[in-house]
């Protein structure tokens, strides 16, 4: 078991697809020469020069586009959005050519790709660049979505992101990158894309969350252990497919259940899953379900606005004092 | 031909305009079977069995036969909606092409497409696609793709003058020209997009030279002259084979039909179709030579006709007859296995 | 009353507020010459002129740009898109740069816009011409977002939208534009944006819906009550802000609820709906709250899929037929 | 001007660089407040008092003061998130856009906006944008407005030649050519678009070439120098203003500072950035003309300079004092009304 920051196990998920098969390659902004605008890539460009990790100019739109063409013809193309705030401009791409031909083309045209690249608030960055997407590519048919929190998570399915057939939205969090964990174990799990994963077995009630909102979920667990309340802690990974078996069995046993999504409420994956657990396990709410996310504003620059809005682990431990 | 400014010549003042008495009549043919196909589509749409919209490529057949008889099929070709001909001119099957339309499981798409989304990726026919102008950056990504293979294939990538302003298309040619990719743009000037000519869309109606603020050679063809067409092609092809990055032709062409089987094109005046039809249609055109030159007569060429619309006909029936997909169709092909259907 | 249909409505609250004030414009693809794609702009270039009324190219992510800045200089465009799916590509207008810029600004730069057109599935246009969008716009700050079903609705608050110092976005459907209305009141309704209306009262259950939807509603319910189940069914016309105190107070009365969104299911306004349903109504629900929506493709062409995968009336009796 | 195909001449060949001695004074404070705020700024990050990413504009100061004074402020103007400079040069409050860093109440927005999305409208200056190439649509909307509301001002939308190669900025051209708008697009060439040369990014490098293809006359002007800026942006305006639609400025200009305050631009070598700053530094030109002319002594220059430290180090130790807003404030200017807080 070695030390390594999510930064590194995304690097190497990369590095090792691409040494494995040559059809894989890397392109989007300051991928290359900058070794990433946040140094994931870092050191691709010197392994595999610049046939495979290519450097584009900032026309979003543009090279997505490039990536799915390149897809088409059987090409496995990873593609990083600088953040995804960026790929609002690519959007058309992402759903319309990417998610939607193998359908249209009843299964001759296929789509390969891996769009990757952080997501969500970043540290005082502001409205246009802290947007949260989870919840627009989950919806969408066609899209499988992923967004790991530990670095394991980040390694083995990046990599069984890059080997699935079909486009894959891969949501980092610019946050996590120089958190280091544990590495469990080196290979692949392509078996984990729809498979939620439980952190911290508990009985009082279920925590279920993605990608950084893991690190507040579990740091909330162990002070609300502290005061006698015992959370089930699940980190769901994929958010399309969700793993709803994993979640509604968690449910049936702690009758509780606090969503927590960083993105807007609305209409959100916290959303989602309480549409459905009402739905499956109806007689086994004990209360209403909860979620905490951020506040339907744009994200404020000002720390002391920008720390209300967002979730965090007092939020869910205030949130689970309040459950009925 | 790669030295300083490279630039073909216009093709136009430099016609070889030479084939053979097959050509000419292999051309003839795959251009009336796009005109004979549309026409009875057009047809079919009012009886019921087609729905949705409709693209016909009536007027413009000597583009796609044009282009396709100067290339091979590793050479891949990508469009907009506006896609029967170049399903038809691909070899794509009549059959398959008149049964998707129709929302059968033996069409291309298995009926989940319709007009405006079919491939045939096996003989390089990457669609059929929806959004203006969205072909454009994934052909460009299909011709990224040819030189990472380091194949000697060109892109052949199809955009409408309307497509033409649009920023992504910039982008592509940006990037292709950057990265010296193998694909040659070809834009339809069918001179209006939807209800808007070109004058009002376009601050450059010369679409030929939309790519020289970035170095592009561009070049303009008569685009309802099929031989004019394909040297152009062809004269681009070995342009962009040679390692030199992107090419532009515009080919000028009309579509005698309104925008879509809706549109009864009142922004245009009557006579400018006909004029158009009288003295520039492909097809008769093409038809003069080969009488004038004695290659067929008058009855081959009807020969020719009736075989055609023989097969169109027998296409209709196949995909009037044939069935829908089955329902269990609904969930396949969302993704390779059919994982999901949270349903 | 006069029997009008919702796309003379619609033509009608632009012309008029065109009339009224200068500062209002119309732009987008083939609204003036051509009289719009769908003569919803029947008749506006020749009483406005090309001033007021401008053709624009096929290029959304401009001209929506376009539409924004005129906004913030005080003017108040209406930009048509052809249909929402085209929007894709104006993506990062709609929401980085209407949505957020009052608050990025604290107030100071404002954008008073209207993006209209149609939204959600025409009849056999297939996958990349009938996304339903409404879920992605309700969930963003800054953003109202109407969605009227009746000719009255349209009309008056299309000019509420207009009339709106906010960004609005106006879902409209192209399978309603023929459908003929009683016009109610010719007066605009500023404050109908974010109130529902309950159009047909009733006592066992209640049925949400908007846009096309409420149609097939209707009609549902009427052949409901024939076998002796009260529906009360309610038009949201606003997804943003939703009336949640409407929906609580019918929830309380009948305790059951069914939401019908044309959208796909996961992440939609019927997920959200019951979410909040739950929070603030637990007590009185006998049962799940059901949803009938598209299923999870894209829309496929052939006619029986089509059919197969969108809502209708059918599926709405039988979700009610199978409520616990 | 309007004739058959107009484009003003070259202004670095036609340098009028005319200009009195309290406007060179003038130009030379703008500049140089603009260059002591930024340096303060980099050092208020390293202290935390700033958050977020922060692009500096050191070493571009003469673009946006030399366009300032050939205007008004009826003129509008809008750019990028690099915007601290047009902020000063528009008129804003120093205290306010530090303020606005610092994330307090009083700054421009509120502190809801930071570095990157500052406006004072009041002065004609529309932000502050954080997407790149989001503002030249915008931009040019802001040039229909005047046209639609019949004034006679010209927009100045600014850009990096990163952001010249986004798709909508030809959508842009295209439509400011086709509506004849008043719009004239600065490009501030500073060589590279965060690590990325202009070589590696664009096919045509030279981008006031970039509308060529559409008819849009563009001229290139060095960007250090703040009269030659100056006289372009006058030259650009009466040509634009006389109703012959947009023109395109290339402003040559270099940024000392890595892309933000985290870059520590290891791509280009550090002798490229000592040979600019020692050769071609704006204010470094202008204190020497202004030396030489005798229009001021030395002491007089650290006078100014020494005002203005003075001005930035005051403005900062307000935003350091300046209360945090209001948690009441977290949801107003969601809407125009407090209507929507569904929480
Ligand atoms: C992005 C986008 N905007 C609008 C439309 C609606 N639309 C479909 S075809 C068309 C006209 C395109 O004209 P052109 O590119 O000249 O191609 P042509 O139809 O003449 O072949 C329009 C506006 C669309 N499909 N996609
Ligand atoms: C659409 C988009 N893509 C990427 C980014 C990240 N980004 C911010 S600035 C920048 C470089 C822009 O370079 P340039 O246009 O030359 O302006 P400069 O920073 O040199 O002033 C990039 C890639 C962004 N903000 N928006
Ligand atoms: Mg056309
Ligand atoms: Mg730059």
């Amino acid at each position: 078991m070695i030390d390594i920051s999510v930064r590194q196990a995304l690097n190497e998920a990369m590095a090792e697809e691409m040494r494995r098969d040559d059809d894989v390659f890397l392109m989007g902004e300051e991928v290359g020469e900058y070794d990433g605008a946040y140094k994931v890539t870092q050191g691709l460009l010197s392994e595999f020069g610049p046939r495979r990790v290519i450097d584009t100019p900032i026309t979003e739109a543009g090279f997505a586009g490039v990536g799915v063409g390149a897809a088409f013809m059987g090409l496995k193309p990873i593609v990083e959005f600088m953040t995804f705030n960026f790929a609002l401009q690519a959007m058309d791409h992402l759903i319309n050519s990417a998610a939607k031909t193998r359908y249209m083309s009843g299964g001759r045209v296929t789509c390969p790709i891996v769009f990757r690249g952080p997501n969500g608030s970043a540290a005082r960055v502001a409205a246009q660049h802290s947007q949260d997407f989870s919840s627009w590519f989950a919806q969408v048919p066609g899209l499988k979505v992923l967004a790991p929190y530990s670095a394991s998570d980040a390694k083995g399915l990046l990599k069984a992101a890059i080997r699935d057939p079909d486009p894959v939205i891969f949501l980092e969090n610019e946050l996590l990158y120089g958190k280091r964990f544990k590495l469990e174990e080196e290979i692949i799990e392509p078996e984990a894309i729809g498979v939620a994963k439980i952190l911290r077995p508990g009985s009082d009630v279920t925590i279920i969350s993605f990608s950084r909102g893991v690190e507040w979920c579990l740091e909330a667990a162990i002070t609300l252990d502290q005061s006698g309340t015992s959370c089930e802690v699940i980190d769901l990974r994929s958010l399309r497919p969700l793993d709803m078996k994993t979640i509604v069995k968690s449910v049936k046993k702690t009758n509780r259940l606090l969503i927590v999504d960083e993105g807007w409420p609305s209409m959100s994956i916290a959303a989602e899953i309480a549409f459905r657990v009402q739905d499956e396990a109806f007689d086994y709410l004990d209360a209403p379900v909860m979620r905490v996310t951020s506040k339907e504003v744009p994200l404020p620059y000002a720390a002391n606005l920008e720390e209300m809005a967002l979730p965090n682990e007092n939020k869910i431990i205030n949130a689970i004092g309040s459950m009925k | 031909m790669a030295t300083e400014n490279p630039r073909p010549k216009l093709t136009q003042s430099s016609p070889s305009l030479m084939a053979s008495n097959d050509e000419l009549i292999k051309y003839y043919s795959e251009m009336l079977l796009i005109r004979r196909f549309e026409e009875r589509v057009g047809q079919l749409y009012g009886m019921g069995l087609i729905g949705g919209f409709l693209h016909l490529y009536v007027g413009q057949e000597a583009v796609v036969v044009g282009v396709e008889n100067a290339i091979s099929r590793q050479d891949p070709m990508i469009t907009s909606y506006r896609c029967h001909g170049h399903m038809l001119a691909r070899g794509e099957e009549i059959g398959r092409v008149l049964s998707e339309l129709a929302g059968k499981a033996s069409g291309s798409s298995k009926g989940k497409g319709g007009s405006m989304h079919m491939f045939s990726p096996e003989n390089g026919f990457y669609g059929g696609h929806g959004i203006v102008g969205a072909q454009v950056p994934i052909g460009t990504g299909i011709a990224l793709s040819l030189k990472y293979r380091r194949l000697s294939n060109v892109c052949f990538t199809f955009l409408g003058d309307g497509a033409a302003n649009q920023g992504q298309v910039y982008e592509s040619y940006n990037m292709a020209a950057l990265w010296k990719l193998p694909i040659v743009y070809i834009i339809e000037n069918n001179q209006y997009g939807m209800g808007t000519s070109t004058a009002r869309a376009a601050a450059q109606t010369e679409f030929f030279r939309h790519g020289e603020g970035l170095g592009i050679p561009g070049i303009q063809c008569d685009g309802m002259n099929v031989l004019a067409v394909r040297d152009s092609a062809l004269e681009a092809a070995s342009f962009v084979r040679a390692g030199n990055g992107p090419m532009i032709i515009e080919m000028n062409t009309y579509r005698y039909r309104g925008h879509s089987i809706s549109d009864p094109a009142k922004y245009r005046p009557k006579e400018e179709v006909k004029e158009v039809r009288e003295t520039r249609d492909p097809i008769s055109q093409l038809e003069q030579v080969i009488s004038e030159r004695g290659i067929l007569k008058a009855e081959n060429l009807k020969e020719i006709d009736q075989k055609i619309r023989l097969d169109v006909r027998n296409a209709a029936e196949i995909a009037r007859e044939a069935e829908q997909p089955a329902s269990s169709e609904l969930y396949t092909d969302v993704y390779a296995t059919q994982a999901i259907t949270d349903d």
